[in-house]
């Protein structure tokens, strides 16, 4: 029993390192690719690294109180729990997670929780942008679950199942039984409601630097921050394995490091998906933003769903 | 919403597949351009410390300091400009007005430092990476915030000029003379060139202001002459005019003269003051040259009974009579004398020390005696046949035509020397309608005469030979006589002074002509000092010798003017006379 | 004895040769007399504040915190030159070279620089050039904000000496005496290249360790304060922004 | 500016002096409790409906502010300026917020640098350019800029300069007896 | 569709501030709103924050995302300028002008040298004229660089920005070569210009010309033809045509409500009146429609630029000689001259009381009304996200209104 709680645990750690680090690598290269957009050269590769490493050392911090502390700490709890209820890599102990007692809705739940204890965090710094942003993504958030939710009932409905893990199974054999193409209505409303999830522009209302500057980060620093940046690799890596377990068949091959190859490639494209769109357009207002959600991504997110339900 | 407003923005991504439009390593790929405001660069050779840079500075950030290996001279300060770079806006404007040209700016401009003290810098001096640098931003053609170009002064025509005894030089009119007191940069350097040290830039401000009775009282401050002076003055100052390394210096002496010509005589007392109430202490003054009526203003001023012997019919001694009346009319020079004679002081004409009076008596009755008695008599040539008549000496017939003699000169005169009696004499045998030559020893541009002098001598049809040594004067046949002389080479001295003229042994060439004007320079005659005076004052190869205060080594007697300074002209003389007159103060003071 | 070597050390770093300004001495500079007099009107207690609102802040002053030892110091100081987060405030003209520096021409983000909007994230703060006396006090709240270690960066010739403004009315003189300055870079307007290299001049700074401007302004902190109370007569804002 | 809206504006406003610079620009002077009457009048008849600026020039000597109105008329493409005197001491005027709204900025400006009150001009009294000014308003020719700046602002010390003529005095030149 | 939307956020605002019941009472021209009630928050955007342009700031009283109060607060970068050129020499006033308007200094130096010499009856030589109104175009196109970067860049997208500051640095760079100055040229001094154009000058500026015409062609195509740029700037701070003039507003601004107004054609200075273009005017006085104002002016600037070079007198003098700078007295008089900069009228009054030193100098910058009283107005009613864009939108430059 102990030896298979250490395994786990040791897995689960390996598990995380790899996405803490694939995580960061993908920021720092995405960013790098953006630049070129922009026709500039682009900060290296492992600048997150030492940003984090950075903030961690800072000498000095300041709190406004308790929950400003729980704040951060609650949004990696976000985005630890989205990531560990997970697969990552498809058929692979060591990258399965905790996949067989999670299942969608929880995910989902996580990717909520994370937020929510932000938005907690940033109401206590006192700086008005806080509020403002966490307002404001709140709301967006709200509006671009919509899609995704319908896009998700869309799948289980499909497959009967909640559990990912048998998603992904029911998704193997070849790309055309991957959701994408098998449902791919479920799928553009998920990739679009994905866009807002992101955070990218069209849609980052939330930490629009020109308008609220940062919003709820605003006040965060240090070692705070440096958590932030943890988790918004590790969520960010997490997101993109769930779409990619959703609606792109997971990752899965008979070695070890061709599944991760695959996942990597999956998510590596995911990504610049989200990139492609967000170098091109300005931002959303948050109205204009929730509007955009409750328009298209929705309905093709009800057609998603009346065509599975008949 | 067209599909072309969903679609186009994502050609943003074209931009992805072109080159980057980032400078790689600019610190080191991008220098500033080729006129790029950076660093100051100075050639403090050639940078005379004037300080023109300081004055335009809007941001007080130059500051003029010394700087070890510049000397202070003439025409020098010995500072240089030190930049502060917590203050310059990298305008430039310091190296466009610049006279000398001497500061820039290179293209460099990253300076970086922790320690906010160290952003002060003397260009040119402190060994900088930038010092060398060609590029950077230099003052460029067709640019100029200064006018390198004089006013023209009006002249007589030198067809007219050589005809009459009328002043050459006609004065600026009201608008030159602002046009150029304009030019001025006030750097203030002539001020020590100057012997008296007048305060040139003062007066061309109050020449600029339009203040006329301000510029008087400035000039007066220094120079009781300055009618005469602004004629006839050797304008040391000017050699050494900042402007001059733009072109032309600042003509400083017409403006002093501009001054005094705009001020009526009668005015004078109404503007100057006229000094302190009298003490009852006596001091005699031999001599009314340049040197003695300035000492006598300046001890009249301190409320001394001044009395001035002068073996003349008129006050003024060489001004009057060394100077021909077409550089220096006689008005003028009573002008001067007028005034400094209605402060007071006694003029005692057609006394000769000496001779009509005995030098013991002046000692005795007076506190301190000052003598500026000159150089009267005129060197010889010391060649065979000096002793025939015709051969006269300048400074005589200079003399003759003061006093309103016609002398006989025949038809054509040789002049001998290079000096500004030289000149004078030959132009006032020129006015005569004489055919002039003159010998000069040594090439043109040793000659002692200032530049304009012999340029006008030679406009006026003087033939000027250079490099021409007499040999011996014989009667002529045609004419009165004929003048002999050899060609010279110059002869550089080993030892590094001035050239020597030798003669080339066998040239000989021959003037045939009616008179002989030798006018190679005069010495001094003390034959009216007692023994028992000669004996206290020193002397050192003809000239007194006296202390800062122009004491000799009588306590009681001063002595100035050509037979104590080297420069032997007008304005030397004053100056003497006025530090005379301060000495004089001090030692009766100090009694 | 471990004491004494931490002492050592941290006065090693503390007082650097040849920038005597970087850690000002109170006693040499400006007009000691009268900052003495002045300290003992001055009243740290966030007097500049209603009696209601000195309860949101904190009324202790900032304490100086020691340096770790060794290569991990060493490491996180490597971090820290690498990863330099500007505060985007744009106090003065030479904001408007920052512009260039921030994008494709001259692509600061390439050696680890990017511009942060808020300043408790922030680590520099390039003061861009004259600061009024209005600003001024935006650059102290600014600063006390900013978590430490952190730089300052005076660009241009107006925060050494006044620069063009030496005559103004509403523009400081020296910055050092406000703020703890880390590196000036001279010019009007430096290039971004000039700023670009005083950059780096600070990357060297911090690695070396000598970017110990935070614990300057703790151990100061009294100076500074009079200094800045000086100039900004209606102090409204608390004197412990952290 | 034609000649007869001059004599028009002469007989009804008391308008002198007039100053014709060229084609385009002109300036009058006019009685101060005539000034805002004046500017309506343009304003609406006149068809002077912009407001190019309006400032304050201190005439210290004289012992009184020049204002100065700035108003352009498109259709006549014409600069006016009006130039209204007011003493030194007795410093309110009229406002003229209600013809520009824009004009507010202005007089919170000129009240704050000069000390020129208009009453019921909005905000009046807030800031604009200074914080917690202390002292006469920095404008004023009275006030000497430099002295406060050196009063209030530390100078970074250390510098001194040399005067070329007064440094060669003394090297070359140090003697009492020399005549400067 | 135009009038309507104008006459709509005209009314709107009106309503604001006159009629509405639900506001607050109006204390001294100003609403005085109870912050305690927790309906309003109080936020101050600037003078710290990415949106502002600039160091200044905007107090906004908001109301959820609606912002009901809007207070400019300038002076951050204030100077004290016309107090120093007060004590300054004239030629020493040259230097300083220019840091006036930080990103466009050249209208600056133009207008000083403008006025100096008229009231000191100087006439600047044919060539320097023209060097002169090249300059001006060139500002005129870095300006709008500037600004079309931060216009892209208030609305998040970030990509446009990044190139169109290049551009500018490349016009830039022409200016270094031309004036030995990056940011603050210095360039034109009362009497004429202090350099001539360097060897190959022309072709290299048309060459630049060339790359920023082409990345305007990229601007045009990814910016204004993008279906979320519209949405935002479509229908924001319009500015009716009756408050133009009651808010002094001038340049683009007013040009994109309708107005035909451009002193290079009303008044025209240097040699505009020898250059070739129209007026461009716009309808809808909305972000969008003084965006595309701008853009076309930058279109018509390369061109005006093409055909100074192409119409300069090839040689001649380009300064004429000064009186001695270091004591130039001026004679006594007033002048007051102008010029369209790239927000509108930009003019400098003199007066000069026979001194070497003016006796006042007054600028009057555009944004002096744009970013106060006008931006003031035009907040209220709108969105928080939306002050940055619409801000930038009226183009605004700090350091010319309290100079």
């Amino acid at each position: 029993m102990l030896s298979a709680i250490l395994t786990k645990t040791f897995y689960t750690f390996i598990s995380l390192m790899v996405i803490l680090n694939y995580a960061l690598l993908l920021i720092g290269s995405m960013a790098r690719i953006r630049a070129k957009v922009q026709g500039r050269v682009g900060q290296p590769v492992w600048q997150p690294y030492i940003d984090i490493i950075k903030n961690y050392g800072k000498r000095t911090a300041v709190t406004h109180g308790v929950m400003f502390y729980l704040g951060p700490v609650f949004r990696l709890a976000g985005g630890l729990g989205t990531y560990l209820f997970m697969p990552v890599v498809y058929g692979f102990v060591m990258f399965e997670n905790f996949s067989f007692s999670g299942d969608l809705l929880l995910v989902m739940y996580f990717i909520f929780f994370g937020q929510l204890g932000m938005a907690l965090g940033a109401g206590e710094s006192g700086h008005p942008y806080s509020p403002l942003g966490v307002s404001r993504g709140l709301a967006q958030m709200t509006a671009f679950e919509l899609p995704f939710a319908l896009a998700v009932i869309s799948i289980v409905a499909q497959y009967g199942t909640l559990s990912i893990t048998e998603i992904v199974a029911a998704q193997q054999g070849g790309w055309q039984n991957w959701v994408a193409f098998t449902n791919p209505f479920a799928m553009i409303a998920g990739m679009l409601a994905f866009l807002g999830m992101s955070m990218q522009n069209p849609f980052s209302v939330v930490i629009a630097p020109q308008e609220i500057p940062i919003g709820p980060p605003t006040e965060m620093h240090s070692a705070f921050l440096g958590m932030l940046q943890t988790n918004r690799a590790i969520f960010n890596g997490a997101k993109m394995v769930l779409f990619m377990n959703l609606f792109w068949g997971g990752a899965t091959h008979k070695y070890l490091l061709v599944a991760i190859l695959i996942m990597v490639v999956k998510t590596f494209l995911i990504y610049l998906y989200v990139n492609i769109v967000g170098a091109s357009f300005p931002r959303f207002k948050t109205e204009q933003s929730i509007r955009f959600f409750l328009g298209v991504p929705t309905i093709i997110g009800i057609i998603a769903v009346i065509l599975q339900s008949i | 919403m067209s599909l072309k407003d969903l679609v186009a923005p994502f050609m943003v991504w074209g931009r992805a597949l072109q080159k980057p439009y980032t400078q790689k390593n600019p610190i080191i790929t991008r220098p500033g351009a080729d006129r790029y405001r950076g660093f100051h660069v100075n050639d403090i050779h050639k940078c005379v410390g004037c300080g023109t840079c300081e004055e335009i500075c809007q941001n007080e950030a130059i500051d003029l300091v010394p700087v070890d290996g510049i000397e202070t001279k003439h025409g020098d300060s010995g500072l240089r400009p030190k930049i502060d770079y917590g203050r310059c806006c990298w305008c430039a404007l310091c190296v466009d007005i610049c006279p000398t040209s001497s500061l820039g700016m290179s293209n460099e401009y990253i300076w970086i430092d922790s320690n906010p003290e160290v952003f002060r810098f003397i260009p040119g001096a402190e060994n900088k990476t930038w010092d060398n640098s060609k590029k950077g931003y230099r003052r460029g053609e067709g640019y100029d915030l200064l006018e390198g170009q004089r006013v023209p002064m009006p002249m007589l025509s030198f067809e007219e000029s050589q005809k009459t005894f009328i002043e050459m030089v006609q004065g600026f009119s009201r608008e030159q003379a602002l046009r150029e007191a304009d030019r001025c940069v006030s750097c203030g350097l002539c001020i020590a060139t100057c012997p008296a040290h007048m305060d040139v830039p003062g007066y061309i401000n109050a020449i600029r202001n339009d203040d006329m009775e301000e510029g008087l009282r400035i000039v007066y401050e220094a120079n009781p002459l300055p009618a005469s002076c602004g004629r006839v003055c050797s304008h040391a100052c000017e050699d050494v005019c900042v402007m001059k390394h733009k072109g032309d210096a600042l003509s400083i002496r017409w403006l002093k003269r501009y001054i005094v010509d705009r001020i009526y005589k009668g005015d004078y007392e109404k503007i100057l003051s006229t000094g302190e109430a009298k003490n009852g202490k006596k001091v005699a003054i031999i001599g009314s040259g340049p040197g003695g009526l300035a000492a006598a203003y300046y001890l009249s001023l301190l409320g001394y009974e001044v009395t001035v012997y002068d073996s003349n019919e008129k006050a003024g001694g060489m001004i009057r009579y060394g100077i021909p009346e077409y550089r220096l009319p006689y008005e003028q020079v009573d002008k001067d004398i007028d005034y400094i004679k209605s402060l007071g002081v006694k003029i005692v004409q057609n006394t000769k020390i000496g001779e009509d009076l005995d030098f013991m008596e002046l000692y005795n009755n007076n506190n301190a005696v000052f003598f500026s008695t000159g150089l009267k008599d005129p060197y010889g040539l010391d060649i065979p046949g000096e002793e025939f008549p015709g051969v006269t000496s300048g400074l005589s017939l200079l003399d003759d035509v003061t006093i309103g003699k016609t002398p006989d000169l025949g038809k054509s005169v040789v002049v001998v020397g290079g000096g500004n009696v030289a000149m004078d004499a030959a132009r006032t045998s020129r006015r005569l309608n004489c055919e002039v030559t003159i010998l000069y020893r040594r090439r043109i541009e040793d000659m002692p005469a200032d530049v304009e002098e012999i340029h006008e001598s030679q406009e006026e049809g003087c033939i000027i030979e250079t490099q021409a040594i007499p040999l011996r004067i014989v009667k002529g046949d045609k004419t009165r006589l004929k003048l002999y002389w050899g060609r010279a080479e110059m002869v550089t001295d080993p030892k590094g002074g001035r050239p020597r003229p030798v003669l080339i042994e066998g040239s000989e060439e021959v003037i045939e002509c009616d008179t002989v004007i030798p006018a190679i320079g005069q010495q001094a005659d003390y034959s009216f000092l007692p023994e028992e005076i000669v004996n206290n004052i020193k002397f050192n190869r003809g000239m007194v010798e006296v202390n800062e205060y122009k004491q000799t080594g009588d306590l009681k007697i001063f002595a100035g003017g050509d037979i104590v300074n080297f420069k032997k002209d007008a304005i030397s003389a004053i100056a003497n006379g006025h530090s005379a007159a301060k000495g004089i103060d001090l030692y009766l003071n100090q009694l | 004895m471990e004491k004494d070597m931490e002492r050592r050390l941290y006065a090693d770093t503390g007082a650097p040769e040849g920038s005597p300004v970087v850690n000002p001495d109170p006693r040499t500079l400006g007009d000691s007399s009268n900052i003495q007099l002045f300290n003992e009107q001055l009243k740290l207690l966030n007097s500049g504040l209603t009696e209601e609102d000195r309860l949101n802040f904190c009324d202790t002053p900032p304490e100086v915190i020691k340096p770790f030892r060794g290569h991990w110091e060493n490491f996180l100081n490597w971090a820290r030159s690498e990863s330099l987060w500007i505060l985007g405030f744009g106090t003065g003209c030479g904001a408007i070279e920052l512009r260039p520096l921030m994008t494709s021409r001259f692509d600061m983000y390439q050696y680890g620089i990017q511009p942060r909007p808020t300043p408790r994230q922030s680590s520099i703060f390039v003061i861009g050039g004259y600061a009024s006396v209005k600003t001024m006090k935006r650059i102290v709240r600014s600063y006390e904000q900013m978590q430490g270690p952190k730089f300052v960066l005076g660009l241009g010739s107006c925060t050494i000496n006044g620069g063009m403004y030496y005559d103004s009315y509403n523009t400081v003189n020296r910055l050092d005496h406000y703020i703890p300055v880390d590196v000036y870079i001279a010019g009007c307007m430096p290039r971004p290249e000039a700023l670009l290299a005083g950059l780096m001049e600070l990357k060297t700074i911090i690695k070396e360790g000598r970017g110990e401007g935070a614990n300057k302004y703790a151990e100061n902190f009294e100076w500074y304060k009079a200094n800045q109370k000086r100039i900004i007569k209606d102090w409204n804002m608390p004197d412990y922004n952290w | 500016m034609n000649i007869e809206l001059y004599k028009n504006l002469e007989n009804s406003f008391g308008v002198t002096s007039l100053e014709v610079k060229n084609r385009n620009q002109s300036y009058i002077r006019v009685k101060k409790e005539m000034a805002v009457p004046l500017i309506t009048h343009l304003k609406l008849v006149e068809s002077y409906k912009h407001l190019s600026f309006f400032t304050i020039i201190d005439q210290i000597e004289k012992g009184e502010f020049e204002l100065l109105y700035m108003l352009h008329s498109y259709s006549r493409n014409h600069d006016l300026g009006i130039i209204v005197s007011i003493e030194r001491h007795e410093t309110d005027m009229e406002s003229i917020h209600h013809l520009w709204p824009a004009a507010e900025t202005y007089q919170r400006e000129l009240r704050e640098m000069f000390g020129v009150e208009f009453p019921d001009s909005p905000g009046l009294y807030e800031n604009f350019c200074l914080e917690g000014w202390e002292g006469i308003p920095p404008m004023r020719r009275e006030f000497d800029t430099k002295r406060y700046s050196e009063d209030t602002f530390y100078k970074r010390p250390g510098r001194e300069t040399n005067d070329p003529a007064k440094y060669m005095k003394e090297k070359i030149y140090p003697s009492e007896a020399e005549t400067w | 569709m135009v009038e309507k939307g104008c006459a709509n956020l005209f009314t709107r605002s009106q309503k604001h501030i006159n009629d509405n019941p639900k506001l607050p009472p109006i204390v001294n021209g100003r609403a005085k709103y109870n912050l305690e009630s927790g309906k309003y928050l109080k936020i101050w955007q600037g003078p710290q924050h990415p949106g502002i342009t600039g160091n200044m700031s905007l107090e906004l009283t908001v109301c959820g995302d609606e912002i009901v109060d809007c207070k400019t607060h300038v002076g951050y970068l204030h100077r004290g300028f016309e107090k120093l050129m007060e004590r300054r020499k004239y030629m020493q006033c040259f230097p300083i002008v220019c840091r006036i308007a930080v990103p466009e200094p050249d209208f600056n130096e133009y207008l000083f040298a403008a006025t100096v010499e008229e009231l000191a009856g100087i006439e600047a030589p044919e060539r320097a004229l023209w060097i002169r109104t090249l300059n001006l175009e060139m500002a005129r196109l870095a300006s709008f660089f500037m600004w079309l970067g931060g216009q892209s860049g208030s609305f998040g997208m970030n990509t446009q920005g990044q190139w169109t500051v290049t551009m500018r640095d490349y016009i830039l760079d022409r200016f270094e070569e031309l004036s030995g100055g990056r940011i603050y040229h210095m360039y034109m001094i009362p009497g004429g210009v202090r350099a001539d154009l360097p060897s190959g000058f022309e072709n290299r500026l048309l060459d630049t010309l060339k790359t920023c015409e082409k990345c305007l062609d990229d601007v045009e195509l990814t910016m204004f033809n993008n279906s979320i740029f519209k949405k935002r700037s479509k229908g924001l701070g319009i500015i009716h045509p009756d408050i133009v003039d009651e808010f002094g507003i001038t340049g683009p601004n007013a040009r994109a409500a309708g107005f035909k107004r451009d002193l290079r054609k009303d008044e025209p200075y240097l040699k505009y009146d020898q250059l070739d273009f129209e007026i461009i005017t716009g309808i809808d006085s909305d972000a969008y429609t003084r965006a595309r104002v701008r853009l076309q002016e930058m279109y018509q600037s390369i061109d005006l630029i093409r055909q100074i070079l192409a119409k300069m007198p090839k040689t001649g003098s380009f300064f004429t000689k000064l009186p001695n700078v270091l004591h130039w007295n001026i004679p006594e008089g007033q002048i007051y001259k102008k010029a369209e900069c790239t927000r509108g009228e930009y003019g400098y009054y003199l007066r000069s009381d026979g001194s070497d030193k003016p006796r006042r100098i007054y600028v009057r910058g555009p944004s002096y009304t744009h970013a106060v009283s006008l931006m003031e107005r035009l907040c209220i009613g709108g969105n928080i996200s939306d002050t940055a864009g619409l801000m930038v939108s009226l183009h605004t430059y700090p350091p010319e209104v309290e100079r």
